[in-house]
């Protein structure tokens, strides 16, 4: 049992056009920039992506826009500091986007991870965003029925993993990265410190192994955030 | 309504400090809280001495703190508004299906969102002005179903000075029946069985002038508070 | 903050006949004996109590069930190395039981906890278990509606537990506990190790404070599992 | 069917460590699996040399390994079976809603459970023999959706000679088309196409023998192996 990569590009090397892909983090945190870079070098096109954002700047889910990489995009919160490559393209007709209320987001991959196709929630009850879903009323008040959602791929940050999988995060940078691990038919990671099995205490493994197929150390990752602050944009792996 | 009343001089409405910190007042020590991006989370400055409310982001983080001092912003420690913040003792972290858990389970004791549009049945309106653009929603819809008390704290009207306070809502709605009071510029008010009720108001401004700017009906069921705040 | 209680009795002082209790556990481990036996000494009858199981000898929910505190039990395996207390009471007809599956039981649970009235599951689609309950489709694939469960009360058994509620397990004594918490109007916790505020890790926080609202220190809980063994029983809060 | 032909003799089929042992070859190293409580437990010993499996237990355990010795359980540390147990280096907890999303959201590899009786149509009883009595279903009826193959592991008969491999259950169900492959005493059958087809069978058996002590037809599609274990 050893799930480790020799780098980033072998990671995420089965990734093809068409795929469905689930990319962690929210806003600057959590995101896996150097497997999305990785990606970008490969260049899969006719991706669906489905993250909390769409982008931010000239790097990461942004850079894979640009890229003309991403046919829909399926997320919450399409803004951004720098929201410029999604927005061009969305208002040119060139990108769809399926909006979805947060924590319906956040509930419907976890309901993909966990095998419950439906589920029912209040959250939308009487808004645009839950037209033409199915209604139903339960002790008096009315719910909204929702999918769940799955991927072929998840592409994750974690902080450290050992050789099974087993992660654990920083601080906010957890956000959507464990349950998006649980929804992909394949999961893969990069973490800043991979140790051996045994060593992560199995009373703190976040994302237990199972739910992990690849795992790549990258040691001092970027943080989008700190990227987006410094004016830094993807070049073909490199950042000026 | 009526546009023939005294308009209000530029005094004579709260600031968005006072209107936070009159927020703040009602928040009880111990409450676990969600405050809107943006104003609303100005009401976290000003919690009453020798109160403590434990304050949740959606990304999953419970008890954070103020924002780090510049230049120590740590950006994997970020609020839902994607600012840094910092840790409180007694902090923990945990996933977004478990933050919204929180949200949609019922365990918040209070939620504060701005708005565009509250209407008297406590319909929310504060995602989207219309329908160009790119739409977002991020966590409003979910944050007005669960906590045990939503509230919205707005300006009473737009910069135009339309009413934001309304029979019904006409822009694209966030929630259904799901506000329960309302902190605005010149007052507070609840809404009891599809009515807004007024609490307390600016004392310097007359029912006929707060009424006028006010898109439904006020009804008062107890003497109606003076509104005053510390200048802030 | 400080949700702290005096004791065991103090902290279930408010569970009164009527209502309905989750209680932690799995088999021998993670169970809240001192609690249990606490709220055997209070003695409010009519409970329904929510269990992975219904007892096991004559201690914790076994002594409940034989002290006459429970109409009702909701559960998946009402069986146990000696399930004398439940067995004769259910032959008799003097307690009513809903057999639920193990991972509907904590789906159940979860959802409760998490706002969802109703979800889908594979589980039980064509046996006696689904009886009466709504079917449904997706994807060609037929799918059982359960309901969300809540509770009154959950009473809860942790490692390590802050003065805000924050809390730890013990190995798989984690099993229905952090659930637990989730569902229940009032969670009742007691805890090995009560520390300040700060004193956990908030990366290794498994149950949140927001779920928690009383703490007790019970600094060397009884395991539920070595009583059995030991052919302990309860009588009146001593254990001869 | 027919009960003219000769009897087996007590020897004449595998012991239930033989079965364990033959269920055994077949999981991949680093296959996550869970083997069902008693009996189907006895899987694990007998892994081939060079693989090692991940065994996944209800109660939030993964990577657990043996017994510990006589005097040294931790009896906060045990398997869905109540047994202590012990951990490999990479082992993990797990609360219950997570451990049945590994189950329900198919990220086991394989799942290996007892049976009393298994239809044709991959429809397995294994919980209940009737009404009477104390039900009891714990995760069985989980365990049998969302595993990537769901085994069954059993004697071929009952003790009084009655098959358990039947047309239709009798029993009260588990689930319903979920089984597609039967380690017996006697035979390694696939479920295909609501059909019962046969892979290995012990080489001093006959196919009419076989077929006499099965309750609905055996079809072969490729040449039956020979079902030979170790002496176990």
């Amino acid at each position: 049992m050893d799930k480790r990569s020799a780098n980033a590009a072998e990671a995420i090397s089965a990734i093809e056009d068409g795929a469905v892909v689930m990319i962690g983090g929210f806003g600057g945190s959590g995101a896996p920039i150097e497997l999305i870079h990785a990606l970008i070098d490969k260049r899969p096109r006719n991706l669906t992506v489905i993250n909390n954002n769409a982008g931010n700047g000239r790097i990461g889910i942004a850079a894979m826009i640009d890229a003309g990489m991403v046919a829909k995009m399926i997320c919450s919160f399409p803004k951004s500091s720098d929201p410029r490559a999604f927005t061009e393209k969305y208002l040119a007709g060139e990108i769809a986007l399926e909006l979805v209320p947060q924590g319906t987001l956040a509930e419907r991959i976890r309901a993909g991870g966990a095998g419950i196709p439906a589920f029912y929630t209040p959250t939308a009850y009487g808004t645009e965003l839950a037209e033409g879903k199915p209604i139903a009323e339960f002790d008096g008040r009315p719910y909204v029925q929702e999918r769940w959602l799955k991927a072929d791929f998840a592409i994750i940050k974690a902080d450290s993993g050992d050789t099974h999988g087993n992660l654990t995060y920083n601080k906010a940078a957890r956000n959507f990265n464990p349950l998006m691990c649980m929804a992909a038919a394949r999961t893969i990671v990069q973490v800043s410190r991979l140790v051996e099995a045994g060593g992560i205490d199995p009373e703190h493994v976040v994302t237990p192994g199972i739910f992990v197929d690849r795992l790549v150390q990258v040691p001092n990752p970027q943080q989008e955030e700190a990227m987006i602050r410094a004016g830094m944009q993807y070049e073909g792996g490199i950042y000026p | 309504m009526s546009s023939a009343l005294p308009t209000m001089t530029e005094d004579a409405k709260l600031s968005s400090a006072q209107m936070a910190w009159r927020a703040a007042q009602d928040i009880r020590d111990g409450a676990y809280v969600n405050l809107g991006i943006g104003f609303p989370e100005m009401v976290a400055r000003y919690q009453p001495p020798g109160r403590q409310a434990i304050f949740h982001t959606e990304n999953g983080i419970l008890d954070f703190g103020d924002a780090p001092e510049p230049g120590k912003e740590d950006w994997d420690l970020i609020n839902a508004g994607k600012k840094a913040v910092t840790l409180k003792p007694g902090a923990a972290f945990f996933h977004h299906a478990d933050s919204f858990a929180m949200v949609r389970g019922g365990h918040l004791d209070v939620a504060i969102l701005g708005a565009l549009q509250v209407s008297e049945h406590g319909d929310l309106a504060n995602w989207r002005v219309g329908s160009k653009g790119v739409p977002a929603v991020g966590g409003a819809m979910d944050l007005v179903h669960g906590a045990k008390q939503v509230c919205v704290i707005t300006e009473h009207v737009t910069k135009t000075g339309e009413p934001k306070l309304v029979e019904k809502c006409t822009f694209p709605l966030t929630g259904v029946a799901c506000i329960t009071r309302i902190y605005t510029s010149f007052a507070v008010i609840d809404i009891t069985a599809g009515r807004f009720v007024l609490r307390e108001k600016l004392p310097g401004m007359s029912m006929e002038q707060l009424q006028a700017q006010t898109g439904a009906k006020l009804h008062i069921e107890e003497p109606v508070g003076d509104l005053v705040t510390p200048a802030l």
